[in-house]
């Protein structure tokens, strides 16, 4: 009951700073009210018992989606000039949408009802075989990196994807051929350097966060955590650094073709996971093969492919991050 | 109480108009994307709420406990990916609309327009 | 012995929720921003330390007292560095405190005699659209990634006028 | 297991292990060989599957070894791998062709990236294609649209910037509708493999969520297949992007889609809906006759080249959706054929564009003056190319409209009236194409315009060539693609063969 009290709590609340982000029409408010979004919906995910879930929309919703907007806004606009909504087009589109899915969900099963059909099928079967057949605590971290490892292999390489989009776009080298020595980010965060308060403590924070990253990578499989998140925070702590530190300090700390290589590595090492199983006889990313002890053979399929998905997340949002803050003003 | 039950639901429903409308209405790009991310953050509630069980804990199995009800993980599963993919899609989108404004020098698709028509 | 733990947690947890509200009340009720920004460091300091506490009672001798502690030293150093940017912030962009004259009449902020009469119909606009801004992040409940948000943005504004 | 047994997954697995190989090394040249040599290994690949499974039989494969409806598993039957074929013969056919135009057109600094995205575009489609699980579809989907993107916003024009982002936005919602859809299907069945969806949602009492459903999904996928009202992203996003990914993507991207819904609608929703076959004509007939008309008669309007093609391309999916509508073995035969022939139709002659492209610096029709005379070899394959849009003997595209009208024999008045419809929207292929034949073979080019005298490259006329002459191969001896085809619309319909 409490829990249904506090989620009814935070629905509203999501709704409320969604009208206001749809309102407004300074983008900083937005791009703000939007991360306050991500917070909130983390939060109901954890009431909802979805703790893997809330870890990395906390963590990628609200703190990378956040920085990347900012690095985004400051270099194209900070107000939206959209005219009046002339036409009724848009909201009757979404209007009918609206009403479609409360129609359609009016017959879904409650919250939280025990005998709804997704609890019936498939579910139980990860639930009960988990312990049996690869032996980690977490029945998230067994269906993500073994039952389902195809799904996530697909997500590494999506990943992958948008970081060459981002590298190809805003590359080093612009269409004319010329080089960028000073971002304008980083010139908007530069005056963060001089007050030493933020920069003495978000400094002595980043070693922590980074510390927490590799203790959610490696605690994955009993706990909350995993790759995604842990990739996501160690990139967040150097997000920071570069944030306090400048631009110009974090490239020093993370090069970029370190970052560029970590991607790369990081996809490769997956695919090459998969490729071994193939070679040693079992079908592509059955982990069982890789030792002699099929669940040991899995604990180490996903060690494995956990430290690639952590390698290209962490990779990536790093660079996409870095791409944004050298970018200059034309 | 039993529309109670449902309010999830509803609420994925508003968050998609709310955002679809955004995205629809706003000629800002930026803007657009913001909304485009509201529009896919109500899909991650769809799912997560269909995960839930009256009594369930987090899907991590704990020695020595018996008869834990646990929340279903596939859709937990489905999630981290799809909040991963929606990251990826802002992220590239971002970066084409700082090329945009470089090019066009506005992020307003009205003006893009315009300015498109006249060769 | 249970009973009196159990009682001294309950009396802890009461106490730091009467603060969160008083806080949050101040955010609601507070004319400007930085007697906002004042009213919402009692959530911050007073409120979350006290239910700290409170649950680390509840959590008698495992590992759960510990983590909370650790949230605790993390909030103790996070909260008010974003209060410091944000004031900061709020500060150079020309949010002023409001001040008191001979007559005893209050009236919202005047510039530092330097750059006296500098002040214009515009920045005063401005200056409403920052306090909207800062208000909002501020209000919400204390948090790591929130605090994030509002420091930064604090710093944007801070920008545009130096 | 040999390396038969391994097969259905070193389709994709090639490809997605070279993509971050190409990304790494920067060698000079190395990222266009490694892509060129990764996709033509899946076209084998794809080849000997399709060799396989002609029969009409299925092959499972299950990824990481888990059983059906806990695990991911590879389902590859004659249509998956028809469409493999496709997908796979249209990348290397377009890398190989774009040797020279893409050195030319994307700079040494982006050739890495712009490879590494080429190759998971290419996996992403083929995922798509062989998986038998409903969310591993949106996850490849993603695969395939994020390259996508990447690969239209390398284009020289500062519009292929704007093209890209309304492409995102348009392909984001459609990815999302497509999810919400695949949501609700779980909601109600508890799986996602699609053989296991298939068998349960027939069990399903409550058919409300289930209609939704389905309409989520197939809107969802009608916007990424540019099915008519949805297609405002696909002109632009095929003008303004560089020759040879317009090639590729023409030829195969929309197609995929199709291919999806194609299965989705018959296979999990056709057993399970009473009237699913007329909520399927009332949904897609009056989109593929508008398709039909509106396409074509923006194509006759439209003066730039690709963008005329791309309009025409709109209406050629019509032709695609009106076989879907008819949910006869006939009817839909002669829409997987026209996928695949459509593809070879459109990959050469865009092919033959991008050799116009490169010699006129233009494809403005107006300027492309006495092209028939400067460049007769490629001409030669562009008019090819477009008597098989038009549908006479001899060329792809008649076959798949002999099918088409088969099937609408069947169908009493609609049937006549889609014939007429055929008819009619063939006649108004004959306008812009001859339009274009008009200019280019009997029009002076004007004085003040640079002379044209080369021919284009061989190594873009070769490899134009082989694609036209397969689609007129494939008409002559259509045996391949309709056994294939055929055989992948019983297995659809459940008609035993």
């Amino acid at each position: 009951m409490m829990t249904i009290v506090f989620s009814l709590f935070l629905l509203t609340m999501l709704v409320i700073v969604a009208v206001a982000i749809l309102r407004t029409d300074n983008l900083f408010t937005a791009v703000m009210l939007s991360g306050i979004f991500s917070l909130i919906m983390a939060a109901n995910f954890f009431v909802l018992d979805a703790a893997d879930v809330a870890l990395t929309e906390a963590v990628i919703g609200a703190g990378i989606s956040t920085v990347l907007f900012l690095g985004a806004l400051a270099l194209t606009a900070e107000h939206d000039h959209s005219p009046p909504v002339g036409s009724w087009v848009p909201l009757v589109t979404s209007s009918a949408l609206g009403g479609v899915i409360i129609f359609a969900t009016l017959q879904a099963p409650r919250l939280g009802d025990p005998n709804a059909i997704v609890h019936k099928h498939v579910a139980p079967w990860y639930l009960e075989n988990t312990p049996l057949l690869i032996d980690v605590p977490n029945v998230v971290t067994a269906v993500l990196a073994s039952f389902r490892g195809y799904d996530t292999l697909g997500e590494v390489f999506v990943v992958f994807t948008a970081c060459i989009g981002v590298m190809s776009l805003l590359g080093r080298v612009r269409p004319r051929g010329e080089l960028i020595e000073e971002g304008e980010f980083d010139k908007r965060t530069d005056n963060l350097r001089h007050h030493l308060i933020p920069r003495v403590v978000g400094k002595m924070l980043v070693p922590f966060i980074v510390l927490f990253g590799l203790y959610v990578q490696f605690h994955g499989d009993f706990g909350p955590g995993g790759g995604f998140q842990a990739g996501a925070l160690v990139a967040a702590g150097i997000i920071l650094y570069s944030l306090v530190e400048g631009g110009a300090r974090g490239r020093e700390l993370v090069p970029e073709w370190f970052s560029g290589m970590l991607v790369a590595l990081g996809a490769f090492t997956y695919a090459a996971v998969g490729v071994a199983c193939m070679v040693m006889g079992g079908r592509f990313l059955d982990y069982s093969v890789l030792s002699h002890d099929p669940v040991h053979g899995q604990h180490l399929g996903i060690l494995l492919i956990e430290a690639g998905v952590g390698m290209t997340v962490a990779g990536v949002m790093i660079t996409i991050f870095h791409a944004f803050s050298r970018r200059g003003i034309r | 109480m039993a529309l109670l039950g449902l309010y999830n639901y509803f609420v994925f429903a508003v968050l998609l108009m709310i955002g679809l409308y955004c995205v629809l209405a706003r000629t800002n790009i930026v803007k657009s994307l913001i909304g485009l991310s509201i529009f896919q953050s109500a899909v991650f509630l769809l799912y997560i709420s269909m995960d839930k069980v009256d009594g369930g804990t987090a899907p991590i199995i704990q020695e020595g406990v018996e008869n834990q009800v646990f929340a279903n993980p596939l859709p937990q599963v489905l999630i981290l990916t799809a909040i991963v993919v929606g990251i990826s899609t802002t992220a590239l989108a971002l970066a084409v609309a700082v090329r945009i404004k470089e090019a066009y020098g506005t992020i307003e698709e009205d003006k893009i327009q315009e300015m498109d028509r006249e060769p | 012995m249970d009973i009196l733990l159990d009682i001294a947690s309950t009396v802890l947890l009461v106490t730091g929720g009467f603060f969160v509200f008083v806080g949050g009340f101040g955010v609601m009720r507070m004319p400007e921003l930085y007697t906002r920004m004042h009213a919402a460091s009692l959530t911050d300091t007073g409120g979350a330390a006290l239910i700290l506490v409170g649950l680390m009672l509840q959590g008698g001798f495992t590992l759960v007292p510990l983590k909370l502690a650790a949230i605790f030293l993390f909030l103790f150093l996070t909260s008010p560095t974003a209060s410091y940017a944000l004031a900061n912030a709020a500060l150079l962009s020309g949010v002023k405190p409001p001040c008191r004259n001979e007559t005893g009449k209050t009236f919202p902020g005047e510039p530092p005699v330097a750059d006296g009469p500098k002040q214009s119909k515009s920045s005063a606009e401005k200056r409403t659209a920052n306090k909207t801004v800062a208000g909002k992040a501020a209000r919400k409940p204390a948090g790591k990634a929130t605090r994030k948000p509002a420091k930064k943005a604090a710093r944007k504004p801070a920008r545009k006028k130096s | 297991m040999t390396l038969y047994d391994q097969l259905p997954a070193l389709v994709v697995a090639v490809l997605l292990f070279t993509a971050p190989i190409a990304y790494m090394l920067r060698l000079h040249g190395f990222p266009w060989a490694a892509a060129t040599a990764a996709v033509v290994t899946s076209f084998a690949v794809a080849c000997s599957l399709a060799a396989t499974v002609i029969g009409g039989e299925t092959i499972i494969y299950e990824m990481g070894g888990w059983p059906a409806p806990y695990g991911i598993v590879l389902h590859i039957d004659a249509l998956s791998a028809l469409m493999a074929m496709l997908i796979t013969g249209a990348s290397s056919a377009a890398l190989i062709f774009g040797y020279k135009s893409l050195a030319d057109e994307v700079g040494e600094e982006t050739a890495p990236a712009f490879f590494a995205a080429w190759l998971l575009c290419t996996a992403g489609l083929v995922g798509m294609v062989i998986t038998g699980d409903a969310f591993n579809i949106f996850v490849f989907m993603e695969i395939s649209s994020l390259s996508t993107y990447v690969l239209v916003s390398a284009g020289p024009d500062r519009r292929a910037l704007i093209s890209t982002y309304r492409y995102i936005v348009m392909g984001t919602v459609g990815a999302t509708f497509y999810l919400i859809g695949v949501g609700f299907l779980y909601m109600v069945t508890g799986t996602l493999n699609t053989a296991d969806l298939a068998a349960r949602v027939g069990q399903v009492e409550d058919i409300r969520l289930v209609l939704v459903a389905a309409g989520f999904v197939s809107v969802g996928l009608a916007v990424k297949a540019a099915v008519f009202p949805l297609h405002a992203w696909m002109p632009n996003a095929y003008t303004f992007a560089p020759n040879a990914v317009t090639v590729f993507i023409a030829a195969a991207s929309t197609k995929v889609s199709l291919y999806v819904l194609m299965r989705v609608d018959y296979a999990i929703f056709q057993n399970s809906i009473a009237n699913h076959d007329i909520q399927l004509t009332l949904f897609l007939v009056p989109l593929g006759v508008l398709a039909l008309f509106v396409g074509s008669l923006l194509a006759i309007y439209e003066r730039n080249l690709k963008t005329l093609l791309a309009y025409s391309s709109v209406a050629q999916i019509g032709y695609i959706a009106l076989g879907m509508a008819m949910t006869s073995v006939a009817g839909l035969t002669g829409a997987i054929v026209h996928m695949f022939n459509h593809g070879l139709i459109k990959g050469g002659m865009f092919m033959a564009v991008a050799c116009l492209a490169l010699r006129y610096r233009t494809v403005n029709v107006a300027n492309l003056a006495g092209a028939g005379k400067a460049m007769p070899w490629t001409m030669a394959a562009f008019v090819i190319g477009g008597l098989g849009l038009i549908g006479v003997p001899l060329t792809p595209g008649f076959i798949s409209k002999w099918y088409l009208v088969l099937a609408a024999l069947d169908k009493g008045w609609l049937g006549v009236f889609l014939i007429v419809v055929i008819l009619v929207s063939s006649l108004l292929a004959v306008i812009y194409v001859w339009k274009v034949i008009e200019v280019a073979y009997f029009r002076e080019p004007r004085a003040n315009a640079v002379p044209v005298t080369q021919e284009a490259p061989l190594a873009m006329l070769i490899p134009t060539w082989i694609v036209v002459l397969t689609g007129v191969w494939f008409a002559v001896d259509s045996s391949v693609p309709v056994g294939l085809a055929s055989s992948a619309a019983r297995t659809l319909l459940g008609v035993a063969p």
